[in-house]
């Protein structure tokens, strides 16, 4: 073991002790706390009421569409906070990068819009 | 008020006679009886008259008579309003306990649906026509007609309750 | 029609299984029930929704069914004004005054100016109060939780007034046959003015938060919208059916307790959609508020009830020393005034609508027959067609602004 | 900063206090985190369903006494507040929804309607929760005020305070559960 990995030990320990200290308190809870299942309280929960049919049906495509393409320009959305906070040092490189990147995903915006992805109706 | 008691009277009378009777003025709204075969023909006519326009189907509801004579035991009263000269009138159909029935207003006001559903679901009056006639304030597997008069008010399995001390003996209550 | 009395679960288990989607997604069955969050009280609608959208529904009502009507039967004539305020208890003064004025009607009773403009100013207190919970929950409903804070506050202090008048906060049980209980303290008239200084600029900031919110009009300009005849034909009345355009108010329709003094117009919608009726509960407490300031600038001398011995509960120092007031005070008390045999029906402004009292009496100590009109559950009929195609979310923006209240929808 | 002298603080619960450590029973420990988390299922029919809508709002403020979240769900409630009255027709719902609740829980009947069914002695009154779920407190009051909703949560935190950790595994809770017939 040379020196210097010996020096990791100390970080490995703090990492050991944070995670384990969340794993602990999650279980010892899990012990504490009393559990109690019964066919009635495993029902699922509507409002009170016998739920009729079964919730896990195919629902149409154009709800899963919108969610992925939101997360999708939200993703880049984050790539733009770097950019924006050191926005002078980077001058008009960084401007010409920045605006490289975006145009990609404009183009692929427009492919959305060109094949109604969006289209609710 | 461009529309009189009188006009509304007379001109019903003269539409429909013998099945409509006994107008009386209660505190400014001419009450009259129907006979309640004709109600439908009665309130579409109050509906669509160009002169009497009773547009608005204020509010219908049952009422139980139990010391009538035996074919005048329940009565639907129902409440119409003219908005253009703001005149109430209200109508009432006697029906005999054995088989309380009378037409659906329904369709002549959709407002009706709910009402005449109270009014089944407390008196046990069957609208015939009506789209959806079952229970809709009580409990569905209900059989009697709570607001009968022999019907008691009080919850019958209370067994913590003693009537000696609250002064209810059988017959006052 | 025998398929329409089936339960909805199973008429609508039966569609699910013929239909299929092109796209081969299916239909569902949604419980909006009883003790959902959107439903500010106890009612059921059982929704068939083909993924966001709504096909087909139905509602079920009766979850508190109190059986009002079968109590007030059995209940003296002063008894039955402690249901009136469970009603609709956001505004319970209004159903107060409602049943006092029916009463008097019925025994030909007439109230000193003074009580009239007083009743005036109670109930105009009591629909600020509705259409306070009304509209703030409709911003909680679609996402803006602060105005309902900043609100309720407001209400808070209307409570205090009615604390200062009859003692209670919410069900109120304020009033008596001709009058009010006690001639109101000058905390009471302190109160009003207070409110009356701090209110408007709250009122306005709440107004500036919601009316011009780009997020508040998409959720709701164009949803659970419903036009003009139809709110007619399905018993709309109040701000639900101004909202659809129709101007009628029984203030100024038939005007009771000399709201005929007052100028106040009436606010109209046009398209009867949710914005609308936001819009005119708005424009309603501004015109509440002129009302309340006009009668407090015109409120006459007098006495605080009507001289009828037989009804109103004679002072206490009276009834100690006088003979008649002690008898007047042994029948009051148990209930056996003289009630001549009379049938009326007395209509008042809620705040949802016409609540209207059909009074059957036949002399004895308790009426013959009460039925309440009750605007909530003549109105709640038609939720289903105004929502019939539209989004769940939508449904639930509709259901918050029709302002249905449990206690009116199943007395 | 608020001057601490007006505020006081929460007194520890009784323990062994040494250099540097604090022991005491893990039932208070617990029972102290439970008192103060507690998360209400505002179960509320009527009336004083809108009372407590004043008593979450910014007057009142419930959020003082821990109860931050209203869960509509009841997986994730601890307290069920029933407020209001439960008719007949409600009665298996509210049983529903309690029996569907995490353990442990509570439960709380605001206003003479919940408790006894008050002034509503009629066909379609439910008599009192207590016929169908287990309740805790009972709070009197028709509508009762703000202040008597607070003092009845207060009375639940001192109940769950001294609540022992083995009580919901007991044999008298299984009897008592059992006399409701909840399996």
């Amino acid at each position: 073991m040379q020196t210097n990995q010996l020096d990791f030990i100390p970080i490995l320990m703090q990492v050991g002790l944070a995670v384990g200290f969340v794993g602990a308190t999650i279980f010892i809870s899990g012990l504490l706390g009393p559990k109690r299942h019964s066919a009635n309280k495993d029902k699922n929960f509507e409002c009170g009421i016998e739920s009729v049919g079964n919730a896990r049906i195919p629902f149409s495509v154009k709800y899963f569409l919108v969610a992925i393409l939101f997360v999708l320009f939200d993703v880049e959305v984050i790539f733009m906070y770097p950019w924006a906070v050191n926005f002078r040092e980077m001058g008009i490189e960084g401007l010409l990068k920045m605006g490289l990147f975006m145009a990609l995903l404009v183009i692929g915006f427009y492919y959305v819009i060109k094949k109604k992805g969006l289209e609710w109706e | 008020m461009a529309l009189e008691s009188a006009v509304i009277q007379q001109k019903v009378i003269d539409q429909f006679g013998l099945k409509v009777a006994d107008f009386v003025q209660l505190h400014d709204i001419l009450t009259f009886e129907v006979a309640p075969e004709a109600i439908l023909e009665v309130m579409k006519y109050l509906k669509e008259d160009e002169t009497l326009r009773f547009n608005f189907l204020t509010d219908i509801c049952g009422v139980h008579y139990p010391e009538y004579a035996q074919e005048r035991q329940f009565a639907v009263v129902y409440h119409m309003h003219n908005w253009v000269d703001n005149v109430r009138v209200r109508i009432k159909c006697f029906l005999p306990a054995s088989n309380p029935e009378i037409d659906s207003v329904v369709s002549l006001f959709l407002g009706a649906n709910w009402m005449e559903r109270e009014t089944y679901d407390f008196f046990g009056i069957i609208f015939k026509g009506h789209p959806q006639l079952k229970r809709i304030l009580n409990m569905d597997e209900m059989t009697v007609f709570p607001m009968r008069r022999e019907f008691p008010l009080e919850d019958g399995g209370r067994t913590d309750k003693d009537d000696r001390f609250f002064g209810r003996t059988q017959q006052n209550c | 029609m025998s398929e329409l009395l089936l339960p909805p679960e199973q008429r609508y288990a039966s569609v699910i299984n013929q239909r299929r989607n092109e796209d081969g997604s299916e239909l569902s069955i949604l419980n909006l029930g009883p003790t959902h969050p959107a439903t500010h009280g106890i009612f059921q609608n059982i929704l068939l929704m083909d993924g966001e959208r709504i096909l087909d529904g139905e509602s079920t009502v009766g979850y508190i069914h109190r059986a009002f009507e079968k109590i007030a039967e059995n209940r003296p004539f002063y008894q039955i004004t402690v249901l009136t305020d469970r009603l609709n208890y956001c505004s319970a003064p209004i159903n107060n005054m409602g049943w006092w004025m029916t009463i008097e009607k019925a025994l030909g009773i007439e109230v000193p100016k003074r009580v009239q403009y007083m009743r005036v100013i109670v109930m105009e207190l009591a629909r600020i109060a509705d259409h306070i919970i009304c509209n703030s929950v409709l911003g909680v409903d679609t996402g803006a939780l602060t105005g309902f804070l900043y609100v309720f506050q407001f209400r808070e202090k209307i409570y205090e007034i009615y604390e200062e008048i009859c003692g209670a906060r919410l069900t109120t049980n304020m009033g008596r046959i001709g009058g009010f209980e006690r001639d109101w303290s000058p905390a009471v008239w302190a109160k009003i003015d207070a409110f009356l200084e701090e209110f408007p600029a709250v009122w306005q900031e709440f107004e500036n938060l919601l009316v011009r919110n780009r997020i508040f009009m998409d959720r709701t300009i164009n949803v659970g919208s419903i036009s003009a005849e139809k709110a007619m034909s399905y018993g709309f009345t109040g701000p639900n059916l101004r909202a659809a355009g129709i101007d009628y108010d029984i203030r100024v329709a038939q005007p009771y307790s000399s709201y005929e003094d007052f100028e106040f117009d009436i606010p109209v919608g046009k398209s009867g959609d949710t914005y609308d009726r936001f819009c005119v509960r708005n424009a309603e407490i501004w015109e509440s508020l002129k009302i309340i300031k006009q009668a407090l600038a015109k409120m006459p001398e007098g006495n605080f009830h009507a001289d009828v011995p037989e009804y109103y509960l004679p002072p206490k120092e009276d009834v100690y020393t006088t003979m008649e007031s002690l008898i007047y005070h042994f029948k009051i008390v148990m209930g056996e005034i003289p009630v001549p045999l009379t049938e009326v029906y007395h209509p008042v402004e809620g705040g949802n609508g016409e609540l209207g009292f059909y009074l059957i009496t036949d002399g004895s100590r308790t009426p013959y027959r009460l039925h309440f009109r009750r605007p909530c559950f003549i109105y709640y009929q038609a939720f289903n067609d105004m929502v019939k195609g539209q989004n769940l979310s939508d449904a639930i923006a509709t259901l918050s602004s029709l302002n249905v209240i449990a206690g009116e929808l199943d007395a | 900063m608020s001057d601490s002298s007006k505020y006081t603080m929460a007194d520890a619960p009784a323990g062994y206090a040494g250099e540097g450590f604090f022991a005491t029973k893990l039932s208070d420990v617990v029972g102290l985190a439970r008192a103060n988390s507690l998360w209400p299922l505002p179960f509320a029919t009527s009336c004083c369903g809108i009372e407590f809508m004043a008593t979450m709002a910014s007057h009142y403020d419930v959020a003082r006494f821990g109860s931050e979240r209203m869960s509509f769900s009841p997986r994730q409630a601890d307290m069920l507040l029933v407020m209001g009255t439960i008719a007949k027709k409600m009665a298996p719902i509210l049983r529903q929804v309690y029996e569907q609740m995490a353990e442990p829980k509570w439960v709380i009947a605001v206003g003479a309607c919940a408790s006894s069914g008050g002034v509503f002695d009629t066909y379609s009154v439910l008599q009192g929760i207590d016929k169908v779920i287990p309740v805790d407190v009972y709070v009197p009051g028709c509508p009762p005020r703000p202040e008597q909703i607070l003092d009845g949560v207060m009375r639940l935190q001192e109940i769950v305070k001294n609540e022992s950790v083995r009580r919901r595994s007991s044999d008298e809770y299984q009897d008592l559960l059992g006399s409701y017939n909840i399996k």
